[in-house]
């Protein structure tokens, strides 16, 4: 065998320190299979070394919470003896090198997370960040990553309803996507990972192991540069029919009682599957490689216990039930086989052709993870920008036009359409809207969805980012009608190493618990992505949110479209007039200048609940938030989702450019019959909300006085055309 | 009324199908697995949409080969009504029960979206809830639905009222762009000789209830239902 | 032995994935293509039999599975 | 002139193509097939030019745009 020498140790990622607690911990020096599995086990991506200090300060717990970060994927109450189980993961590094493989094999082990858990998945969301749109890796990488996202969900019969999409040079050679799977399950039918029952049988099902991303995991923990894309990592190539039978029949056995524990093979496959059930469990897992299932001749420990195939599985089964369970997955032509058992020992030990390849302690592995402290400086706060320092524009109409044909307004049909949104028959409000909302199948329950960060605004105060990405998706969910329940995370930040970056981390950490306390609105799952970063130019802070809420009453959602002429146009909230980081500010004056925006947590709660018992008490026919461009951005989106123009009159101290583009937080746009216009203002007053009526649904042009009339076959020309002329190469 | 739907390894508008037929027929369909030989008893056949063996090869080829296709074939010819959307479409050109092929869409790209469809024929049976000339709205999920067939057999299915919907304007015009996939002659659905087999690209049972977005595929299962009671 | 089959569609019949590619090519810059078509290749390990034993089998497998002959055309490359 | 461009999986990359077209042929009775890999073949015409130029240019739309060869191998096959 070979010896480990520092160059091996370097290879692995692993520091000096870490190597020499390896040495304490085992009293000998280590193979190289053991080596590869302490240096998958301690990477970034499987220890969470450098976040997880702070991630621990997060909010986790609601009363609805069953389960919250720890397992495969969070699981939250929706009464009725159901649940809802969700996660957001990343595939950034995969989808750079190979956009449509490790776009879809990203969608691949997010939906294996959720349903290893009992569910089946519901929904798909994707939050997605590409370099600017003129980059010449651009188009190739987004049309790569959409094709990847729809080929595997399609496939797979789940629903994609919804993400968000971003583009920004920071990100030209670190796109990031971020998966996301919603999935429905019984509350008495939840499976957890840890391993128990001392003889009980470790069975490997699903596709059989090749030489696939070996090493993938400490690749997502390492920096870019420039030759990395010459290395051609072996990428995995998906395989959504394989996936597709390996959900029917992991579903088709949780039915029975014949499962123990249950853990997917995702990132570092079988090595961290393994340990994670045995240290869960407190136990020891003994495993003959011989009995793998492999793809290809020769395959070492080494490569066997590394290797990333997709659409894998490792289940702990009670005794005597493997028949039964091997049944099922034949059925569903998959491979099947009892590869080891649960010992006392405490020891993970491996064996191969009759002999031992490694033989570690879990607990004292995974207990010295190594956790650091990293140093972090606090961004510096950029200055405010307020109305007057910004000048008026010649004409608010060409405003508006440029900004709703802006890559950050413009609309993503040309990508959702190339989803699969309705299979499953309960897509009641599709991609386009504040949040998607689906039906709890059967039921008259519905779960809304959504996915928000606003990356420029954690750019500029990684605090104020971090509370408005979670104020946003609490907001959407709001804005449907539905009560926002809980979150997951995707965290995607540079290099943690430098101080600047991990205070961009800490900063956004701390935003998100501010707003996850004074929203109720805990985190139950999530997921860290670091290093994403070429030649030092580290991308936007990130913390991608995804958010479900509950409706009790599905008839009772809410869309964005106005309805009906002569609906009356409320706006709910202040209109602060803060121009910082507006896109208003970087699209027509080409400065990506001073602080974001500020959050009022208290104000956006009691805004919110205001609506939402508008909603409820029927009165509201249109509802939708102010974020990206604006008050007048929200009303134009507002016009195009319901083929419906307004007659809009906007009294104000402020600038009337700043009124119309400002991004003041909490607020909302929405229209009600006026036989309710009395009952809303009394509610108002009573819940001290502001309230204010700024005109009346119309007929086919927007018009706001003083400032703009825009027909809307002209809004939705701009709005629409943007994105499929990029992906033709005809933008201009 | 007793109506079967086949499931395929890959299947996946399969529950959307029984949930449709059940809302019509009051009843719920018998859900027949793909390796079995025989079908029960059954006055209708539906073969659902998915990716039957992940579409790979040809969409449609693996799963025309199933043993219970030979049934469904069997039973078609003797005249038993069949519908076979989307990937059940495929897969019914696939065994030869309706001519043509679906290739794949003129823009390379998946499409999910509403489209509206031209009633083209009359067929009590399938499209007895509409008028001929009518358009109603369905969505369609697809990869290859760009239906091609010989200048020959388009012809016969031109003349022959073989063709039961066509992509259309709202207005029913058979333009270009309201063309998803490249279709010939926009063509998104057809008849066997006999009109007892429809396959069909868009998803009439998507569209079932206000809630969803529409009710004309809800209209074509309760005419279905009616007509073959 | 091996097999190997060529799949290509039958002239008449439009070929989006060609018609793409060469759009993309021209889009490129590539302008000496003048056309551009998309065909499959399926490569087969076989157990050892007779060349011609192998190539009936083959186009057995044609006729039922791999190829369909409304579109497609097929040829069969027997190499052992 | 003609060029043909032959693209196959990387050894080693995952073929969920031709695993299941192994595993239909298998239903089907087809027991001589120990395994069946996936390819594409594109046929280009080109303008003419010498077969040299030709493989260059060739070779160039391959690594622009027709293989991927993060995964794919390519042979370019130049016939006149
Ligand atoms: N990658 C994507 N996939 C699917 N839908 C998307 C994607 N990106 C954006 N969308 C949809 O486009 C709409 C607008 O997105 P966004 O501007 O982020 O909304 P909001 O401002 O309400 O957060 C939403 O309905 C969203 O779900
Ligand atoms: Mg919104």
């Amino acid at each position: 065998m070979n010896k480990i020498t520092q160059d091996i140790v370097a290879e692995h990622g692993l520091t000096e320190g870490e190597y020499s607690q390896v040495l304490d911990i085992l009293g000998r020096e280590p193979n190289l299979t053991e080596l590869g599995i302490f240096s998958v086990m301690w990477s970034e991506h499987c220890s969470y070394k450098s976040s997880k200090k702070w991630l621990k300060t997060l909010p986790t717990e609601a009363p609805w919470v069953i389960c919250g970060p720890g397992e495969n994927a969070g699981v939250i109450d929706i009464g009725d003896g159901q649940a809802a189980i969700f996660k957001m993961e990343s595939h950034n590094h995969p989808s750079f090198i190979e956009p449509y493989q490790g776009a879809a094999t990203g969608v691949g082990g997010i939906m294996r997370d959720v349903f290893t858990m009992g569910a089946r998945p519901i929904a798909n969301m994707n939050a997605l960040r590409f370099g600017s749109p003129d980059h010449p890796k651009t188009r190739h990488l987004l049309g790569g990553v959409v094709a990847g996202i729809g080929g595997y969900g399609n496939c797979m019969g789940v629903p994609t309803v919804g993400g968000e999409t971003n583009f920004h040079s920071s990100y030209d050679g670190n796109i990031l996507v971020n998966a996301m799977t919603v999935g429905l399950a019984d509350t008495d039918k939840i499976f957890y990972s840890a391993a128990a029952g001392i003889g009980n049988p470790v069975v490997y099902v699903g596709s059989k192991t090749g030489r696939d991303g070996i090493h993938g995991a400490t690749m997502a923990s390492a920096e870019f540069d420039d030759d990395s894309e010459e290395k051609r990592p072996t990428v995995q190539v998906g395989d959504p029919f394989t996936e597709k039978l390996l959900l029917e029949a992991c579903l088709e056995l949780m039915a029975t009682d014949a499962i123990v524990a249950i853990q997917d093979m995702g990132a570092a496959g079988l090595t961290s599957s393994s340990f994670e059930m045995a240290d869960k469990g407190g136990v020891g897992i003994e495993l003959n490689l011989d009995h793998v299932p492999m793809r290809e001749d020769g395959m070492t420990p080494y490569e066997i216990m590394l290797s990333e195939s997709q659409e894998r599985m490792l289940m702990i089964l009670k005794p005597g039930r493997e028949e039964e369970a091997r049944k099922i997955f034949e059925k569903w032509e998959l491979d099947f086989s009892v590869i080891g058992k649960v010992t006392d020992t405490g020891k993970m030990v491996l064996t191969m052709g009759g002999e031992t390849v490694a033989d570690l302690p879990v607990a004292p592995l995974a207990d010295a993870a190594p956790e650091y402290d990293r140093p972090w400086v606090p961004t510096p706060k950029p200055a405010k920008i307020s109305a007057e320092e910004v000048q008026q524009p010649n004409d608010l109409r060409e405003v508006l036009l440029k900004l709703m044909g802006s890559s950050e307004i413009a609309s993503r049909k040309w990508i959702w359409e190339q989803y699969d949104h309705m299979v499953m028959g309960d897509t009641i409000q599709r991609p386009g809207g504040d949040a998607a909302v689906v039906r709890v199948h059967g039921t008259d329950k519905a779960l809304a969805i959504t996915t928000d960060c606003t990356p420029r605004y954690c750019y500029a105060d990684p605090e104020t980012g971090g509370a408005q990405a979670v104020a946003e998706v609490w907001r959407n969910l709001t804005a449907t009608g539905a009560k926002p329940l809980a979150i997951t995370d995707c965290m995607n930040f540079g290099n943690p190493e430098r101080p600047e970056i991990m205070g961009q981390f800490v900063g956004c950490i701390n935003g998100m618990k501010d707003a996850c306390e004074a929203l109720d609105f805990p985190v139950i799952s999530g997921n860290v992505s670091l290093y994403n970063e070429t030649n030092g130019q580290g991308i936007h802070p990130t913390p991608a949110i995804g958010g479900v809420g509950l409706l009790e009453q599905s008839s009772q959602m809410m869309t964005m479209g106005f309805k009906s002429q002569g609906d009356q146009v409320y706006l709910i909230g202040d209109l602060t007039g803060e121009m910082g980081q507006s896109l208003y500010l970087r699209e027509i004056e080409g400065r990506e200048e001073g602080a974001p925006p500020s959050v009022d947590l208290k104000k956006e709660r009691s805004n919110g609940d205001f609506l939402r018992n508008a909603i409820e008490k029927g009165w509201v026919t249109a509802a939708h938030d102010v974020s990206d461009g604006g008050l007048a951005v929200a009303l134009a989106e507002m016009s195009l989702a319901g083929n419906k123009g307004a007659d809009i009159t906007i009294e104000t101290d402020l600038p009337l450019h700043a009124a119309l583009f400002a991004e003041s937080q909490g607020c909302y746009v929405v229209t009600v019959d006026p036989a309710n216009s009395k009952q809303l203002q009394d509610l108002a007053e009573t819940a001290d909300v502001p309230i204010c009526l700024i005109g009346t649904v119309g007929h086919n042009e927007l018009k706001i006085e003083n400032a703009l009339t825009i027909s809307l076959d002209e809004l939705g020309k701009e709005h629409g055309s943007w994105m499929p002329s990029l992906m033709a190469g005809t933008a201009g | 009324m007793k109506a079967c739907v086949i499931v395929f390894p890959g299947s996946n508008c399969d529950r959307d199908l029984k949930v449709a037929l059940t809302q019509s027929m009051g009843n719920e369909p018998n859900m027949v697995w793909h390796g079995d030989s025989e079908l029960p008893e059954t006055d209708l056949i539906a073969i659902p949409g998915g990716f039957s063996y992940g579409d790979y090869l040809r969409c449609g080829a693996m799963a025309g080969n199933s043993p219970i296709m030979r049934e469904v074939v069997r039973k078609a010819e003797g005249g038993t009504p069949v519908v076979a959307i989307c990937n059940g479409f495929q897969i019914a050109t696939e065994t030869g029960m309706l001519p043509g092929a679906l290739l794949r869409n003129a823009d390379q790209s998946f499409v999910c979206k509403d489209v509206d469809l031209l009633v083209a024929a009359d067929n009590e049976r399938f499209v007895g809830g509409y008028d001929r000339g009518q358009v109603v709205k369905f969505p369609v999920a697809h990869h290859d639905g760009n239906f091609f067939a010989d200048e020959e057999t388009l012809s016969e299915l031109e003349n022959e009222g073989q063709i039961a919907f066509k992509y259309a304007t709202p207005d029913g015009e058979l333009t270009e762009e309201a063309n998803p996939n490249g279709s010939l002659n926009n063509i998104a659905g057809i008849y066997n000789k006999a009109g007892n087999v429809l396959g069909l690209m868009p998803h009439p049972e998507r569209l079932i209830s206000k809630e969803l977005g529409g009710v004309d595929g809800k209209t074509f299962f309760d005419n279905l239902v009616h007509s073959i009671g | 032995m091996k097999a190997r089959v060529h799949i290509s569609l039958k002239n008449g019949v439009l070929d989006p994935q060609g018609k793409a590619i060469s759009n993309s090519l021209h889009g490129l810059g590539f302008d000496s293509v003048l056309d551009a078509r998309q065909g499959k290749t399926i490569e087969l390990d076989l157990k050892d039999m007779s060349k011609e034993q192998a190539e009936k089998e083959v186009d057995r497998m044609c006729l039922q599975l791999l190829a369909n002959t409304v579109i497609e055309n097929y040829s069969i490359e027997v190499i052992d």
